[in-house]
């Protein structure tokens, strides 16, 4: 009994030195291994994981690991746990001032989004700040094609940067009592798709078939149309660094940039270059 | 080899108030019980004696069917309450209250001393106030209890004495007004003052009930009742008056046990 | 007496009608679970990369947490309880850790996880990695340990420490020799449950450990746990056949609680039987 | 001799291995404490903070910085805040302003000496925004001025009825408290009798197979991932509320309390029944001897003698009820609201801080701590109850 607790604390020990000398900070040397930390918003984690997946080849010895935490930990923790932070949202006035460098790696269109039974599609600006603000409760006041019945408003949380960003393009200063908040783009989606009295808003890169994006004030929510400036529900990508980071986190950050990131940025989102 | 052959005057006198007819009992394959006959007549004591895993406790277990709770136990033979066969018709629940039982180790509920002697009554749908309290009462009193607890009626159970806990056990059962009060060893956990009250008041019970007691103490079962009865391996080897069996006893096993050569 | 008869007869069936309820609901949620996944479910589901709509990566980071919080929890967690079933008088310093156990155990699970995000991932600098998280649920799952390894203990009869000093050997000894070696079975038995508790947590590890999907190289990596998975696929379900995939992956974690179930059954049987040989 | 030592050293190492939970409790109490009671205690900065966009060279209070930092910091006590920029040809943008550090509300701290160039605009509380056209398109020059957050009122905080965390920055989680209270006191209403009705059959009724069988059942459901709880109370009951009500949205107080009903219910079937079962057969015996049924000595006498065991469990229920976050967020609704009816869209502590800890920074952040220091107190409330009963049943 003795000598197997020995033996497990012995190996615990090896163990855990193991672990420690592989962590090791990479040196500067060309192809040593070398761990990108990236975290922030899940808006932009998708985007990050197809940037993560190309340079992976480009930099096979370059390990991306992406961290969706919320663009609140990506702005926070920018430089310090994280070489790259991710924020779908603009950075407030308090979390200016920290000496990032800011780079918008895309701009993402926000669908506002209602189950695919709906037959209302379209909703003016104004119309979607009155039901967010609840000035408006039912969707016989602003569909004009015979649906009727409460509207079920579905937001993000606090803090969230397509919230912060929707509630800033729409103009809505206190949402509605009674909506409700869920964490993420797929419970808003899987709730939308069940619910016929439902609206809500996500990203336009997460957009597909199982629910039905309204047009904004008659323009179709496209890439294209963010592109031209007629659909105006858009938010900056944008990548925080600081400027001692490590060379390789600064070569993926101009690889996002440039033109190898800037094609993948298209098959979704909007590129900026 | 009927050990009831010697007891003809009871068959014949007053009508027997419990008949047990060539009793079997099995646990799955064990047979505890081997073909029992035996007879109580009205406001009669009989005292059960024998070693240990004879299977005297399991008898009495037969007479109000405590038995049904083993699965595996199976019984036959007959065994008549009045004439009728409690393994027959006759609701289970019916038949427990016209026989109470008291066991080895005082079990009182964790409720007050007055819950626990109106619970069976409360059990059977007396809701009455009045009544129950008059229920508790007599039974009190007829288990020389009253006096010693008539002002806690209401504090729990568990704060009496281990004596006054089995009195109250006998309290309980007589507030049902059963026929029959059967007791299991109903002394083995108490001290010998509490053992001392305790036969006293089956004396006094004698006058209403009918009692099978089983015990363990020889001089108990010669002090309290009318008639022993003596078990062996499942087997009910004598039974007859108690001055009898214990003085003249008809089968020399009987004898050997009781002379303390074995048990 | 009639109505009596019926009243209890209506209970029953109430009774029995709930249970049942409660038996269906479980078949209920298990047919759903694996209709959601019939689709993704396979063999090699679990051993391809995320990308390949697999969950290697996942498996791999469940195992490095396992493994770490067990080892940094089943030492002290048998420590204290040979110390409190062995060594204890009433000291003050017995109620103080009796009532620290009992507190550990009800925290909810969230609250590890702030302590843990402030603890290992701020004040001590680990960041979200995968020995924050091991070191946040080592402290979660502590309590069980000491309970269980404690019941064990305390079931070694007596005479066996009794046998063993009265041939003049020390405490000790008669502690690593006799004492832990006839609780074993408890012992394994509570490293299971509390294997069992580790892969199904989810708050705390969602806030220590974080959501990088990649095969954790070192456990100071960053990494993301089946239930992690689970969680951010149902979530952000951005491809439309993450349902699949999470749904597989909720499958997969229910067996890995059926056989986890299963084996602290078996072991507990084993350890009772074993016991009632040598006492 | 080398024995004894080693016999001393176990002793000695035992204890010291023990003090490790001692030592963690101890360690999670100041953590988690310390940071829940930072908002309020003190200010979020000692003094005011500007921060600066596209200006390239100012003067603040009579000090030039010609490279510009991101942010300046002003002396703690600064009463005047003057701000001088060249301006393009114009010559010089001028900002004077009084500070009035006793002015309780924020927007009228700063008093502006005289009509200021800028647009004045108040993005968020506790922030002032001077802004300028840009010499270029899109590069507008602006001036944010951030001044401290005064200590949050613990009342304010407990009793608020607003949680406008990001804009507002109004700390009140009356809200999620009573949701709290009322999502996991209607989980028990719902599952408790359910829970009991079904242990006291499994303890007194079934047979020894069927009882394993419906145990197995019972830890299995323990054992399903709450993640995987709210994703099925996500597609199956909250559609089912919705249509049965008739309301907007199913994501209501009533699908979280059902699934928390079903959540809780293996915890207090599994504790309620195995204390049914230690209850002795002897007072069984004695129920049915007085000619009590089967079932009236199941409800009278079992359930009664192992009521305390029974409550413990109910306890540890509630403890599970009120720390269950995973499965919440995806069935409440989570509208931060106080709510008067089960239709309603409800939001629980727990997933405060699982939905928001995320993207929170600054005091918002620190809330969520002081939300985990509301929960961890609710927690040892209902501990310290459980450890009561468990004295109590000892003495019995």
């Amino acid at each position: 009994m003795k000598r197997f607790l020995v033996a497990a604390f012995v190996g615990a020990f090896a163990l855990s030195s193991v672990f420690a000398g592989g962590s090791g900070e990479a040196a500067g040397a060309q192809n040593t291994p070398y761990t990108i930390e990236v975290g922030g918003s899940t808006s932009v984690t998708p985007l990050m994981e197809k940037f993560a997946e190309a340079y992976a080849k480009v930099r096979p010895h370059v390990k991306v690991n992406i961290n969706p935490t919320g663009s609140g930990d990506g702005i926070k923790n920018a430089g310090t746990l994280y070489q790259i932070g991710m924020s779908s949202r603009e950075l407030t006035p308090a979390e200016q001032g920290q000496g990032f460098r800011v780079e918008t790696v895309a701009i993402d269109g926000i669908a506002v989004i209602v189950n695919s039974a709906n037959p209302v599609g379209s909703l003016s600006v104004e119309q979607i700040r009155d039901i967010y603000t609840g000035a408006a409760g039912d969707w016989g006041q602003v569909s004009g094609s015979g649906k009727s019945g409460k509207i079920a408003v579905v937001s993000r949380e606090a803090g969230s940067g397509t919230r912060g960003a929707f509630e800033e393009l729409a103009g809505i200063k206190k949402l509605v009592a009674g909506a409700n908040e869920s964490t993420s783009t797929g419970a808003i989606k899987a709730g939308i798709a069940q619910n016929a009295d439902a609206i809500g808003y996500i990203s336009l890169g997460s957009l597909d078939a199982s629910v039905k994006a309204l047009a904004v004030g008659g323009v179709a929510a496209s890439s294209a149309n963010v592109v031209n400036g007629s659909y105006k529900l858009a938010r900056p990508f944008i990548l925080l660094s600081k400027a001692d980071a490590h060379a390789e986190s600064k070569a993926f950050l101009e690889w996002m940039l440039g033109p190898e990131g800037q094609a993948i940025v298209k098959t979704s989102w909007i590129p900026v270059k | 080899m009927n050990p009831n052959g010697q007891n003809a005057e009871t068959r014949d006198g007053c009508a027997a108030k419990l008949d047990v007819c060539g009793l079997d009992l099995y646990y799955a394959d064990f047979q505890a019980l081997k073909n029992i006959d035996f007879r109580l007549a009205r406001h009669e004591v009989a005292a059960l004696i024998g070693p240990s895993g004879c299977g005297k406790s399991t008898f009495i277990r037969v007479l109000n069917r405590m038995n049904d709770l083993i699965p595996s136990c199976r019984v036959s033979g007959k065994v008549m309450l009045d004439g009728e066969d409690i393994y027959g018709a006759m609701d289970v629940t019916e038949l427990r209250s016209r026989v109470g039982m008291v066991f080895q180790k005082p079990n009182p509920f964790a409720m007050s001393v007055f819950d626990n002697v109106a619970y069976g009554k409360r059990m059977r749908g007396l809701r009455d106030k009045r009544q129950l309290a008059e229920v508790v009462e007599v039974s009190l009193t007829k288990a020389a209890l009253w006096d010693e607890v008539k002002d806690r009626l209401k504090k729990s159970a568990l704060s009496l004495s281990g004596g006054q806990q089995q009195r109250l056990c006998i309290a309980r059962s007589i507030a049902m007004q059963p026929e029959i009060i059967l007791m299991d060893e109903p002394t083995s956990a108490l001290d010998p003052i509490a053992t001392g009250r305790i036969e006293e008041l089956i004396g006094e019970l004698k006058k209403d009930y009918s009692i099978i007691i089983v015990t363990h103490a020889m001089h108990q079962a010669s002090r309290v009742s009318d008639r022993t009865a003596f078990f062996l391996l499942g087997e009910l080897i004598e039974f007859g008056d108690t001055r009898e069996v214990f003085t003249n006893p008809v089968d020399k096993r009987t004898e050997d046990y009781i002379s303390g050569r074995f048990g | 007496m009639k109505k009596r008869v019926f009243l209890d007869g209506l209970l029953y069936g109430i009774m029995a009608l709930s249970l049942c309820g409660v038996i269906a609901v479980l078949g209920y949620i298990l047919v759903y679970i694996f209709r959601q996944a019939a689709g993704s479910l396979s063999f090699g589901f679990i051993f391809r990369s995320a990308r390949e709509g697999g969950i290697l990566p996942m498996v791999v980071t469940t195992l490095y947490v396992v493994v770490v919080s067990i080892a940094i929890s089943l030492p002290v967690g048998i420590g204290t309880a040979v110390f409190l079933t062995e060594y204890s008088g009433n000291s003050s310093l017995v109620r103080i850790l009796r009532v620290a156990i009992e507190t550990l155990a009800g925290i909810p699970s969230i609250i590890y996880g702030l302590f843990g995000l402030l603890m290992f991932c701020r004040f001590l600098g680990f960041g979200q990695s995968i020995i924050a998280g091991a070191f946040t649920l080592s402290i979660m799952i502590l309590p069980v340990i000491i309970r269980t390894t404690e019941e064990a203990l305390k079931s070694v009869p007596v005479s066996f420490r009794e046998g063993s000093l009265s041939l003049g050997t020390t405490k000790s000894q008669t502690i690593f020799h006799v004492v832990l070696p006839s609780a074993l079975g408890g012992i394994v038995t509570s490293a299971i449950l509390a294997i069992g508790r580790v892969v199904g947590e989810s708050a705390p590890v969602l806030l220590t450990v974080g959501l990088s999907r990649n095969i954790p190289r070192t456990v100071f990596e960053s990494g993301r746990t089946l239930t992690i998975h689970l969680y951010y696929l149902t979530n952000e379900a951005v491809n439309p056949d993450d349902f699949g995939i999470a749904f597989a992956t909720a499958g997969t974690l229910v067996m890995v609680v059926v056989a986890i179930n299963t084996l602290t059954k078996i072991l507990t049987r084993k350890f009772k039987n074993s016991q009632g040989d040598a006492s | 001799m080398n024995r004894k030592y080693a016999d001393r050293f176990f002793q000695y190492f035992f204890r010291m291995v023990s003090l490790v939970s001692v030592l963690a409790l101890g360690a999670i109490l100041i953590f988690v404490f310390a940071q829940g009671l930072m908002p309020f205690v003190g200010a979020t900065a000692p003094g005011i903070r500007l921060v600066v966009q596209n200006i390239g060279e100012l003067a603040v209070n009579g000090r030039v910085y010609r490279n510009v930092p991101d942010s300046i910091s002003l002396e703690e006590d600064a009463r005047f805040i003057s701000l001088r920029f060249p301006s393009g040809d114009a010559g010089e943008e001028v900002v004077d302003i009084e500070v009035n550090a006793d002015e309780r509300d924020a927007r009228k701290r700063l008093v502006f000496a005289r009509n200021p160039s800028a647009k004045v605009s108040y993005p968020e509380a506790y922030v002032v925004t001077l802004g300028w056209p840009g010499l270029m398109a899109g590069r507008d020059r602006k001036i944010h001025i951030i001044l401290p957050e005064p200590p949050y009122s613990p009342v304010e905080f407990i009793g608020g009825m607003q949680w406008q965390p990001v804009r507002d920055k109004v700390f009140g989680v009356f809200p999620m408290i009573a949701g709290t209270v009322l999502a996991s006191l209607g989980a028990i209403f719902l599952g408790v009798p359910v829970a009991l009705l079904c242990a006291l059959f499994m303890a007194e009724f079934l047979a020894d197979r069927p009882a394993a069988f419906a145990r197995g059942a019972i830890e299995l459901l323990a054992g399903i991932p709450s993640v995987v709880y709210g994703f099925f109370g996500l597609m199956v009951i909250v559609p089912a509320v919705k249509n049965v009500f008739g309301i907007a949205a199913g994501n209501t107080l009533l699908s979280a309390v059902v699934v928390l009903a079903l959540m809780i219910l293996p915890t207090v079937i599994t504790i309620a029944e195995s204390s049914m079962r230690a209850v002795s057969l002897s007072l069984k015996e004695a129920s049915l001897s007085l000619g009590a049924s089967k079932m009236q000595t199941a409800w009278h006498i079992t359930l009664f003698h192992a009521h305390s065991g029974v409550i413990a469990g109910i306890i540890l229920g509630i403890s599970r009820a009120v720390g269950e976050t995973m499965a919440v967020i995806l069935v409440a609704g989570n509208s931060p609201q106080l709510v008067f009816s089960p239709l309603e869209s409800v939001r629980t502590l727990t997933a405060t801080i699982a939905m928001e800890m995320g993207y929170a920074s600054g005091r918002h952040s620190e809330m969520l701590f002081s939300i985990g220091v509301v929960l961890f107190i609710m927690i040892l409330a209902l501990n310290s109850l459980i450890l009561r009963l468990r004295r109590g049943m000892d003495v019995v």
